[in-house]
């Protein structure tokens, strides 16, 4: 039948040299010869992330209200701080694209107010008589976009300036609720932020001293980490901004609440970097390069920090929601920031008892955005931590 | 013959993860007889845990069984399709534990960590007989006793991560088999031990089988300790059993162009030193990237040297080559080079097996 | 820089070289620590009391079980860890010459030497960077010892994957798209590249398919007739080391208890625990089944090792001597050391070498 | 188990001493001297009793002397029960927070019963059902609870209360309720408030430990031993809740350490909206009032209840996993 089956075991004709070349060939065929060969991390991990459908939108919400709070001057269509005493507790006045059933201009409605007479206050019914054109880019209040340019327009409101449409309606002052929203965007986003740089530098810091030194001084930060973690974190948020003094300018006060925000924050942060750095010393690859030659400097920068940058970022996604809330709870108490800045928490202030609610419920809108945003920094956060390792 | 056991006929067992289709276990043949150690061997990714997991339906998704059948000679005349039974249903889980049990490759994970030895060698027992904890108990201990783990009363209540290696692997075998049961499939019991005790649990499993007259699936990589071990074999590459006979069949008289290849690339004992092995060229194919044809071809010396091009294009036969010998091969085909496609259907299907022992 | 006047190396046999190599008593211990202040409450005595010598161009194999300080004793000569050998010397002769002390060099003064001592690892997957392109993983070496860089170093990596027997278009590829073979060729063509004359390598074939396995030994083979270089082969499997190694060492629980050239040690072995490994690597034979000599217990933990001979609780050889005194390592024969008290007296079994039985031309 | 008990007992005694520094550091750091403005508004109203009172005080805490003086006799005070005096109450600390410390520890007790009682079931069902609708289901509940503030349901709940059912939620007693001494009555009265809160602030922590336990089962489900569990024709769910669950719980329980302060924490926001006569609503006007006594005290005895449940996670967790207890 055929030559090789005859042959004891093992023994193995010579080849023919076109044989031993088809051979050659075959064996370059295996490895995959996919684009996949050549995609580096972080093409791998966004193909990854790519599949995590929330993750994506996530990803998309997120954008848009960043977006917000840096073009918050254009988008807000009134100033936030001038208050209407004739507006207080204006209800919201929607915008129609729909009449007579057919889709039309948008426009909404004006507003017409009476004082109750018992109570005092003052009651508002939409005037279907007056009927407010809306435009874009229509002619508003000046401002300096982006702090640098002087201009006047505004990406929405009414066609005619002088009229006003307060689309989530006003606050107890009389103030445009939406345009209060748009600007607290930009505190509340950027104080997450700001908040979780500071608790990374300190937990990458000691975290990477902790997981790099080992021995005793590992020791004696894993006490500090484990200390801090057992305290309560918001009794001690309370605690340290009662300390902030009453007459410091809103920017010290926004910096003190940063700091106080991401004194306690800091120890998750060490935990996972020094959980990695022990991990990746045991690495082989690890030792590889340091029978290369390769200097402890190489060895962190170009070996151990790159594969583990991913976890960092995921778990830092992770923890910013935590610190967005713990702003919006402390301003909503009284303690964090006060007007004249606005956050979400300070928004909220206003919703503090159910009378006001009651009245005026649209007050509670702001807490929706910030639900919004936390749930959006989860599932980015779970999308990051899945694409994170493409390896596993 | 009634000394049939197990019958496994055209078993597919495809996983459906994101990234494609992986047929794990392709269209296996297999006869597993009473009292007799089939051995399974193959390297790694050729289907051959899978396929032993697939005995007893314990595959979880996204891997599922999706063909074949596995008939169960409970006596004579009793025979069950095995497949007809819900994976997750009473009649298959009255199977496990006690008609076959299973052992797997790593002790320590397979133990759980939080539950004394005895705890986990009783679960089994009181699942499938009524007896008292007192009564489990001592049938433990008995057990215990007879895979050699010395202090078998004080071993009861320890922990895993209080034993060694060996020692949890004993405990593995006290667990499996304290329901007696008539199969015991073991899924590369040695390789995470050392070679001295590899030697002991290999003994042990041998003494054991004797005793207990039980069948023996063996799986494992290596040639060396199916040699040691087996009746019967089967050699597996990517998800189909390419060769299959007995010990010394498949040992002496290789047909498999792979059998001859893995034989021939063994590093063995005896013989002169700084010598050379006989190496197969290439890998094993990645599961997402599985040639057409014969599975095999990519890498097979022999298609090359003799110019078989349907090796490339159709999957070879089952052929029997012997009394109990088969080989799915296209140089064993009576018609060689030249074949038709009727000639492929037949070969799809169950194979007949000629007389017996 | 420590200097040392290294002697010839005594165990070899007809001998007109110098050893490249030469381990004398080292040891490798390792701290537990414990408790709330990282008390050290004892020590894991990896390897104790190490000792050979390597010609160049040889294949010494360091065999042993799980536990026995084969991979420490490989990892400490090319001083892979951040702590120095507890005790001992490892001389290396250099390019010129010279003989340096590796035991005690600082990591600056070490650098010179990691050109000339590399090593391959036994996890191909653990082993290589996933995230740097192979261009990078074979190019580091040549870049952190400023041997080249841009595109010289580019031609050499070309160069390094050719002889390992891949393309070079791979260069420019990621780990995750080579299989387990290919990938320890890439680690081989990383040890390669800086013209070592010792490589180390640390079960580097025991993580394979035994297709491929096969395919790694005939490399290693290959690469040491061109390039002259001189092995420190690290294994577990006997069957394996037969084919590469032309002496063979064995270990058990942090000592080398018999070293001899490899066809000796397997056909007439001097150490119980020796004859006992021989005996208990499954044949891949059927006809040759045979009782084995099947030892009782399992290797000791390091940490708390059995007094005297590690071995004499499994040996079904030992006496009362063994309990009480350490067997010193003892040259029997010309070039065939072991460490028992009994050698002379006991007649141990080996395996037949003579024949070429499954091998291949 | 005896030793690692004893040793961890060990451990709590720098966390405590620790833990007063940093209550002690807290309240000194707004600028300002309590007592001071305490004096001057005595001697705005002229009364001579609060001034005596002043010079008592002055006297008793070492208030013009160096901070560490004023540091041990806090301390020390504490120690023997005596938490100082609080300004705007014009009453010892101790008894200003003994009920309300009482109030607060059952309903942080309440809660955890109630975090747990729904987590663990769901967790296990997320799990076990794996991608089906009843895990997306669970799953996205659990994601919405965990992104509420606590104030945000509360105000919603109390609107839904007031609105549709027309019921004060405030407090935790009603009204006629409010003064009376302990009674069946007043207990039941007691119950029908407190799932309000109990809801509130367990739901935070209900959708975190959901996560957790969610993500653990589904590490420890692909584990070998579990395979083990199967290969002996355990059920699904037997087997399930036999092994996995068994060690997936490790981490949870380890959470309760974690868990305490955060329903703590919450507890805290909770009671203000709700305005519950716990110690929270208390705290923040001692911290807005700057009643430094006050406010310590509360803050060193909530982070004593907390480091308290990081001891008993510990102790638990070693009974628990032999692993630790031999470690």
């Amino acid at each position: 039948m055929d030559v090789a089956r005859n042959l004891p075991n093992g023994m193995q004709p010579a080849l023919p040299a076109d044989v031993a070349e088809e051979l050659a060939a075959l064996e370059r065929e295996d490895a995959s010869g996919r684009a996949v060969a050549t995609a580096s991390q972080w093409k791998l991990m966004w193909w990854r992330f790519r599949k995590h459908t929330l993750a994506k939108v996530s990803l998309a919400v997120l954008g848009f209200l960043f977006l917000v709070a840096i073009f918050a001057d254009a988008i807000a269509p009134y100033d936030p701080t001038v208050t209407q005493s004739n507006r207080t507790y204006a209800p919201p006045q929607p915008i129609y694209i729909i009449e007579n059933g057919r889709l039309t201009w948008p426009f909404a409605l004006g507003l017409k107010s009476t004082i109750d007479a018992e109570s005092l206050r003052r009651m508002y019914v939409l005037d279907h008589e007056q009927r407010i054109d809306m435009g874009l880019f229509v002619q508003g209040e000046p401002y300096r976009l982006l702090g640098l340019f002087e201009t006047n327009t505004r990406l929405f409101g009414a066609s005619n300036g002088a009229q006003q449409v307060s689309v989530l309606g006003s606050d107890r002052l009389g103030r445009d609720l939406f345009s209060r929203m748009v600007h607290a965007t930009r505190i509340s986003l950027s104080i997450g932020l700001a908040a979780v740089f500071v608790s990374l530098l300190l937990g990458v810091t000691l975290g990477g001293i902790s997981g790099y030194v080992g021995g005793r001084v590992d020791m004696v930060i894993q006490r500090v980490v484990e200390f801090i973690d057992a305290i309560p974190s918001l009794p001690l948020w309370m605690g340290l901004s009662a300390a902030i003094p009453l007459t410091w300018p809103p920017l010290w006060v926004y910096f003190a609440i940063t700091l106080v925000l991401s004194l306690l924050g800091w120890t998750g942060m060490a935990r996972v970097v020094r959980g990695r750095f022990l991990a990746m010393r045991e690495e082989d690859f690890v030792m590889a390069a340091r029978v290369s030659g390769s200097g402890e400097r190489r060895i962190i920068f170009r070996h151990m920090l790159p594969s583990f940058v991913s976890h960092i970022i995921a778990s830092l996604t992770l923890t910013i929601p935590g610190r967005i809330l713990g702003e919006t709870s402390l301003s909503f108490l009284g303690l964090g920031l006060k007007e004249p800045i606005i956050s979400y928490g300070v928004l909220l202030q206003d919703a503090q008892n159910i009378r006001a609610v009651a009245t005026a419920p649209w007050l509670i809108v702001p807490a929706l955005v910030v639900v919004v945003i936390v749930i959006a920094y989860n599932f980015l956060g779970d999308g990051l931590r899945d694409a994170a390792d493409p390896y596993a | 013959m009634n000394d049939l056991l197990l019958e496994v006929e055209n078993l597919q067992t495809h996983f459906f993860l994101d990234d494609g289709l992986v047929k794990a276990v392709d269209g296996v043949h297999l006869h597993i007889r009473r009292g007799r150690t089939l051995a399974v061997v193959g390297e790694s990714g050729c289907g051959k845990s899978i396929m032993a997991r697939s005995l007893l339906q314990i595959v979880t998704p996204p891997g599922k069984i999706v063909g074949g059948a596995i008939r169960y000679h409970r006596g004579p005349g009793d025979v069950v399709n095995l497949l007809d039974y819900d994976r997750k249903g009473p009649e298959m889980r009255a199977f496990r534990g006690r008609e076959a049990a299973m052992i797997f490759q790593e002790p320590m994970a397979s133990l759980s960590p939080v539950y004394t030895i005895g705890n986990q060698i009783v679960e089994s027992f009181r699942l499938h007989f009524k007896v008292s904890k007192a009564e489990a108990r001592t049938v433990a201990i008995e057990m215990l006793r007879k895979v050699g783990i010395p202090r078998p009363e004080a071993r009861f209540d320890a922990y895993p991560h209080q034993l060694s290696g060996g020692m949890r692997q004993r405990a593995m075998i006290a667990m499996a088999l304290i329901c007696q049961p008539n199969l015991l499939i073991a899924d590369e019991p040695t390789t995470a031990l050392d070679v001295t005790t590899q030697a002991q649990i290999l003994e042990l499993l041998q003494k054991l089988q004797a005793e207990l007259e039980m069948a023996v699936v063996m799986i494992t990589h290596d040639l060396g300790v199916v040699a040691e071990m087996a009746d019967d074999v089967a050699v597996m590459y990517l998800g189909q059993v390419v060769e299959q006979g007995s010990v010394d069949d498949i040992f002496y008289n290789p047909q498999h162009p792979y059998t001859r290849g893995l034989l021939a690339s063994i590093p063995r004992l005896e013989g002169a030193t700084r010598a050379r092995l006989a190496a197969i060229p290439g890998t094993v194919p990645h599961p997402y990237a599985r040639p057409g044809g014969c599975p095999f071809h990519t890498r097979c010396r022999e298609r090359i040297i003799n110019r078989l091009d349907m090796c490339k294009t159709e999957a070879p036969p089952l052929v029997q080559v012997g009394a109990e010998h088969h080989a799915r091969c296209w140089l064993h085909h009576n018609q060689g080079v030249e074949l038709s496609s009727e000639a492929v259907q037949l070969a799809s299907l169950p194979l007949t097996t000629t007389g017996g022992h | 820089m420590h200097n040392v006047v290294l002697h010839e190396a005594d165990s070899a046999p007809n001998t007109q070289h110098a050893a490249l190599l030469q381990v004398e008593d080292l040891k490798m211990y390792f701290p537990i620590r414990k408790g709330l202040l990282q008390r050290k409450v004892g020590e894991v005595k990896a390897v104790d009391g190490v000792s050979f010598a390597l010609r160049p161009g040889e294949t010494l194999s360091l065999v042993g079980e799980s536990g026995c300080g084969k991979t420490t004793t490989g990892r400490s000569i090319v001083r892979a860890y951040k702590q120095p050998p507890s005790a001992g010397r490892i001389l290396f002769r250099g390019d010129n010459g010279h003989v340096a002390d590796l035991a005690r060099l600082s990591d600056a003064e070490m650098k010179p030497y990691r050109k000339a001592v590399q090593m391959v690892f036994q996890d191909p997957f653990a082993s290589l960077n996933p995230r740097m392109t192979v261009r990078d993983i074979v190019g580091e070496p040549l870049r952190v010892n400023g041997m080249a860089q841009g595109r010289e170093l580019e031609a050499r990596v070309a160069e390094l994957l050719h002889r390992v027997k891949l393309p070079p278009e791979f260069m420019s590829r990621y780990p995750h798209a080579f299989s387990g073979g290919q990938r320890q060729r890439i680690g081989i063509a990383r040890a390669l590249a800086t013209n070592p004359r010792l490589v180390v390598a640390d079960e580097a074939v025991s993580a394979l398919d035994v297709s491929v396995q096969a395919q790694i030994l005939n490399l290693m083979q290959d690469l040491q007739a061109e390039l002259g270089l001189t092995y420190l082969f690290v294994a577990h499997n006997l069957s394996v080391v037969r084919y590469i190694s032309d002496r063979v060492a064995v270990m058990y629980v942090g000592r080398v208890v018999e070293l001899a050239e490899t066809s000796k040690l397997f056909a007439m072995p001097r150490h119980p625990y020796t004859e006992a490994l021989l005996a208990n690597v499954p044949r891949p034979d059927p006809r040759a089944r045979r009782s084995r000599i099947v030892l009782q217990g399992e290797v000791p933990d390091p940490a708390n090792p059995p007094s005297g001979c590690h071995f004499h609780p499994r040996c079904p050889y030992a006496k009362e001597r063994c309990r009480v005194e350490i067997p010193v390592l003892r040259e029997l024969a010309s070039g065939h050391h072991v460490a028992c008290h009994f050698a002379e007296e006991l007649t141990l079994r080996g395996v037949d070498t003579s024949a070429v039985a499954g091998a291949s031309p | 188990m005896t030793s690692y008990i004893l040793r961890r007992l060990l451990y709590f005694i720098p966390t405590l001493l620790a833990i007063s520094l940093v209550t002690f550091f807290i309240i000194q750091l707004p600028p300002g001297d309590f007592l001071t403005s305490f004096e001057a508004r005595a001697l705005a109203s002229g009364d001579q009793a609060d001034l005596e009172r002043v010079e008592q005080l002055r006297e008793r805490y070492g208030l013009d002397q160096p901070w560490y003086v004023q540091y041990w006799k806090w301390f020390t005070g504490i120690l023997v029960g005596d938490f100082g005096y609080s300004f705007q109450w014009k009453q010892p600390v101790a008894d200003l927070l003994g009920q309300r410390m009482l109030l607060t520890f059952l309903l942080a007790l309440a809660t955890t019963v109630f975090v747990w009682a729904v987590a663990i079931p769901m967790g296990i069902y997320a799990a076990m059902r794996k991608n089906t609708v009843g895990d997306y289901a669970v799953s996205f509940t659990g994601f919405i609870g965990l992104a509420t503030p606590d104030f945000l349901l509360a105000l919603v709940l109390m609107w839904v209360a007031f609105f549709y059912f027309d019921m004060s939620v405030g407090g935790l007693f009603s009204p006629e309720f409010e003064g009376a001494p302990w009674s069946m009555a007043k207990v039941w009265d007691l119950l029908g408030h407190l799932w309000i809160p109990v809801v509130v602030i367990g739901t935070n922590g209900t959708a975190g430990l959901i996560r957790i336990l969610r993500a653990n089962l589904l590490d420890e489900l692909h584990k070998p031993y579990v395979e083990t569990a199967r290969a002996k024709g355990l059920t699904e769910w037997h087997l399930t809740a036999k092994h996995p669950v068994r060690v997936a719980l490790n981490p949870f329980i380890s959470g309760i350490g974690d868990t305490l302060p955060g329903l703590i924490s919450g507890a805290t926001i909770t009671s203000i909206v709700l305005s519950l006569p716990t110690a929270g609503p208390l705290l923040l006007q001692s911290l807005l009032s700057q009643d430094m006594y006050l406010a310590g005290s509360y803050i060193f005895l909530l982070s004593i209840l907390s480091v308290l449940g990081v001891l008993i996670s510990d102790i638990l967790l070693a009974w628990l996993d032999p692993r630790i207890r031999y470690q």
